[in-house]
């Protein structure tokens, strides 16, 4: 085979040719444009290609408070956009030292693992469909439209959430909220098992996913990749459990990791992470303390001069925000770190040496969101 | 395991830093309050040392980023690890607005592209960069969006150094 | 592309160039054209080209609960086999050329469908020194249908389809509907 | 007798003119209803929104054409399929059964062969 480092795409051997894996492709998650160097089948050179929805958002917060910047944050990572609001909510809360009453913290912890189960449900189900699997898709989005009716219940949207507020959170959680959510937690608990049956066991889906890119420890810390993708490699590195915050340190729940490090562990890591956070609504929903939902918090925050930089798990990764305060209402400077965006440069690395559809595969079972890489 | 304070782990990355760039200034600072245990502040020349040792006690890069403080800059790389109490090193690096740094790339892989993001919003070159070009924006864009000089931009005039 | 930061970014506002203009068909007969609206009205195929959020929503009403495959709606991964464009998303400079390229690779008859806020008018994103978006789809390509939201329900998605479906056959269903409704009144 | 013998022939003749007539019929259905556009990039070759990089016309890998090959094989047999049934109707079910499973296994066999050879290693 031809030694990917010495080609590049104007070489004169015909066989060797370059693809767009383009802005508009199905498999694409989005807008991702991946430049793939191609010999026959094999594939030599990946080049993923970013910026095709970048909106902006750090520019922006130098020109909104810290208030009007609420809901930019759940339109960079939509499909985790409740853990993104919260963690907005808690780094500015960090900056200005304010105290979240337990209420608000456990409220907060309810509904950012129903975010990560729907997240996960999209990534999951995704990869299975990038692979041809077109059931898995459709029954997990029809039991995330449960978890979407719940959350509207109480904060109006399905996708966007602008639910946290500095000191706590917008609303209390109503009764319907609290039954449904039981009910929710049976009925998921039920459909792992045909989850288990129509795909884990499923020889083709095996096939297509066993061995195929390999992600080792070393190439894991050299790319900064957090998140299900690290854990399917073997490092139990998860922010809820390293640097505890909210109220997560009052809950027991574990990390599930995978050894091999390919498309079947990181998939297996998204459906047992479902378990452990239904594990952690239920747990939440049991100790529910009574009392306030915000704190006592001015109209307009101005926090001190001064930076800080917060870390929290979203369901692709460990997300941080930085804020630099200069004292004003204004923040000074906003950069979020994207687990995606870290996670995807992986591509690079692993995908050389595989066919195209394994670098489909590859791509799903890595699932990033697009607008997050962007910001 | 709640964080409290890991003065094991956290000492001997200190005395190794001090080692490795004695010129440089080291301050604990209070992880609840800024999110990070250990802050570096160094001139540019010190910064591949910072991260070769970084690499080598198994930290990763987690992210390169820059703000734009109108007469200089201050580029600011964060490292974590994965294994035991998590905690984190920020390395502060002054940088005047014609100063070329030094690019990690052959350390990370991963600061290729969160080098090429710094240049393409703040406009800093890296040097010794395999490709140095725009990765989010237009490539024939001709602006740096998060210079505090380009488009709108609130912010108090009174500007001293933030983080003194 | 020249683009200074404090003055808005406004593209020139979309004059119908002539290469959007449809050369009509040979056979202009009426009510052939009318059997054949009807007939396109019922298979709308969109092309599945979601930029963000609203591509989610995209998403979910294409699944089981919202299910849009009850309008014949079926997506389509390539322009050359699609009727409806749904630019459902924040149109950044970097696509621009993009969607012009696989608007013009659509075969007519085609029609567009501007999904969500960021697609009508820049949305969130828009204000006063904005460098990286273009403010609404319409400033590239001629658009059919504005649904607002940020993201639109899926219903309000479908909502969409069947106002194109209106607009296609030129309003016939709700004239037939408006007289039926007159003539039952008048006989009572 | 001539004409009897032509007789025969005549549903070849048939089934040619519909070959023939139904696509251009589409074609010119197409033509003659249809609206046209003819937008500055619509005869650019599609590739996912971008500019494609090399025109299509290049050397393909050699496993392309023996793949094509074993399923124009399997292609070909299911062709038959359809005249098998009109033809074996005299007997009971159980000797075209037999007749065409052997018809079967024999094209299998040839793929076997391409998989012993290692055609779908795509090396």
């Amino acid at each position: 085979m031809l030694n990917p480092k010495t080609i590049d795409d104007t070489s004169i051997d015909q066989r060797v040719y370059t693809l767009n894996l383009g802005p508009q492709h199905p498999s694409t998650h989005g807008v991702m444009h991946l430049l793939v160097t191609l010999d026959g089948e094999v594939v030599l050179k990946v080049e993923p290609v970013i910026g095709y929805s970048h909106r902006g958002h750090e520019k922006m917060a130098e020109n909104r408070t810290y208030e009007q910047f609420l809901p930019n944050p759940a339109r960079m990572d939509y499909l985790s956009g409740m853990i993104f609001n919260h963690g907005y909510c808690m780094a500015v809360e960090k900056l200005c030292g304010i105290e979240v009453p337990r209420r608000a913290e456990y409220i907060r912890v309810i509904t950012s693992e129903l975010n990560r189960i729907a997240s996960h449900f999209i990534g999951a189900m995704d990869y299975a469909m990038g692979l041809g699997a077109i059931t898995p898709f459709l029954w997990g989005w029809d039991d995330r439209e449960h978890i979407l009716d719940l959350l509207e219940g109480i904060t109006g949207s399905r996708l966007t959430y602008s639910y946290g507020r500095f000191g706590g959170v917008r609303n209390d959680i109503t009764k319907e909220f609290y039954d449904g959510t039981r009910r929710f937690i049976d009925r998921l608990r039920g459909r792992f098992w045909d989850y288990e049956n129509l795909i884990n066991q499923n020889i083709i889906f095996i096939k297509r996913s066993k061995d195929v890119g390999v992600i080792t420890k070393d190439v894991a810390l050299d790319y900064g990749v957090t998140g299900p993708t690290l854990r399917g490699s073997g490092v139990n590195y998860d922010v809820r459990k390293m640097e505890p915050y909210s109220a997560y340190p009052e809950f027991n729940f574990d990390i599930p990791t995978r050894e091999e490090g390919d498309c079947l562990a990181r998939y297996q890591v998204r459906m047992a992470e479902m378990e452990q956070s239904l594990n952690i609504i239920e747990q939440a929903l049991d100790h529910l303390p009574p009392g306030p939902i915000r704190a006592k918090v001015p109209r307009l925050v101005t926090p001190p001069k001064g930076d800080c930089y917060c870390a929290f798990e979203s369901a692709r990764g460990a997300v941080g925000f930085y804020i630099a305060s200069d004292g004003s209402r204004i923040p000074y400077r906003i950069k979020v770190r994207a687990p995606s965006f870290s996670n995807l440069f992986v591509l690079t690395e692993i995908c050389p040496g595989h066919f195209l559809a394994d670098v489909i595969a590859i791509f799903g079972s890595i699932d990033v969101t697009v607008p997050e890489i962007d910001r | 395991m709640p964080t409290a304070e890991p003065t094991k782990p956290l000492e001997n990355v200190r005395n190794s830093l001090l080692q490795v760039i004695p010129e440089a200034e080291l301050r604990d600072r209070d992880y609840r309050e800024c999110g990070y245990h250990l802050e570096v502040r160094l001139v540019m020349r010190g910064m591949r040392r910072v991260a070769r040792e970084m690499k080598d006690r198994r930290f990763f890069l987690e992210t390169i980023t820059a703000v734009d403080f109108l007469e200089y800059f201050h580029l600011i790389y964060l490292f974590s690890t994965y294994n035991e109490a998590s905690f984190r090193v920020m390395a502060r690096v002054k940088l005047l607005p014609e100063v070329r740094p030094f690019s990690v790339w052959d350390i990370y892989s991963e600061a290729i592209w969160l080098e090429r993001e710094v240049y393409d919003f703040f406009g800093i070159r890296f040097q010794v960069h395999p490709n140095l070009k725009r990765i989010i924006n237009p490539d024939d864009a001709n602006y740096f969006p998060l210079l505090k000089s380009f488009g709108k931009t609130k912010f108090t005039t009174d500007i001293d150094d933030i983080l003194c | 592309m020249e683009v200074k930061g404090n003055e808005p970014i406004c593209i020139p506002s979309r004059d119908l160039s002539p290469e959007y203009v449809e050369i009509p068909a040979v056979v202009g007969f009426a009510p052939v054209q009318d059997l054949l609206d009807l007939a396109r009205v019922n298979s709308l195929w969109p092309l599945t080209f979601g930029i963000a959020c609203c591509a989610i929503e995209m998403m979910a009403a294409g699944v089981a609960r919202f299910d849009w495959d009850r309008f014949g709606i079926i997506p389509r991964g390539t322009p050359r086999q699609s009727d409806v464009m749904v630019v459902a998303g924040t149109i950044p400079h970097k696509l621009v050329s993009t969607i012009k390229t696989l608007y013009d690779q659509m075969p007519a008859p085609r029609y567009v469908i501007a999904m969500g806020n960021c697609a009508i008018s820049g949305g969130p994103f828009s204000y006063d020194g904005q460098y990286a978006i273009v403010n609404g789809a319409d400033k590239i390509i001629p658009v059919d249908v504005y649904i607002p939201g940020c993201p639109p329900r899926p219903e309000a998605l479908l909502q969409g389809f069947i106002k194109i479906q209106t607009k296609i056959t030129k309003g016939i269903i709700d004239a037939n509907r408006r007289a039926d409704k007159a003539a039952r009144k008048r006989k009572k | 007798m001539i004409q009897a013998g032509l007789g025969e022939f005549l549903f070849v003749l048939i089934l040619f003119l519909v070959g023939l007539l139904l696509p251009l019929s589409m074609v010119i259905i197409n033509f003659v209803l249809g609206p046209r556009i003819f937008g500055e990039k619509r005869l650019v070759t599609y590739e996912s929104g971008m500019p494609p990089i090399r025109s299509a016309w290049m050397q393909f890998g050699a496993s392309y054409y023996l793949f094509a090959l074993i399923f124009l094989a399997f292609d070909v047999d299911v062709l038959y399929l359809l005249p098998v049934l009109l033809a074996y109707q005299k007997g009971t079910g159980v000797f075209e059964l037999l007749e065409f499973s052997l018809f079967l296994f024999l094209i299998a066999l040839a793929m076997v062969y391409a998989w012993r050879k290692g055609v779908f290693r795509w090396r």
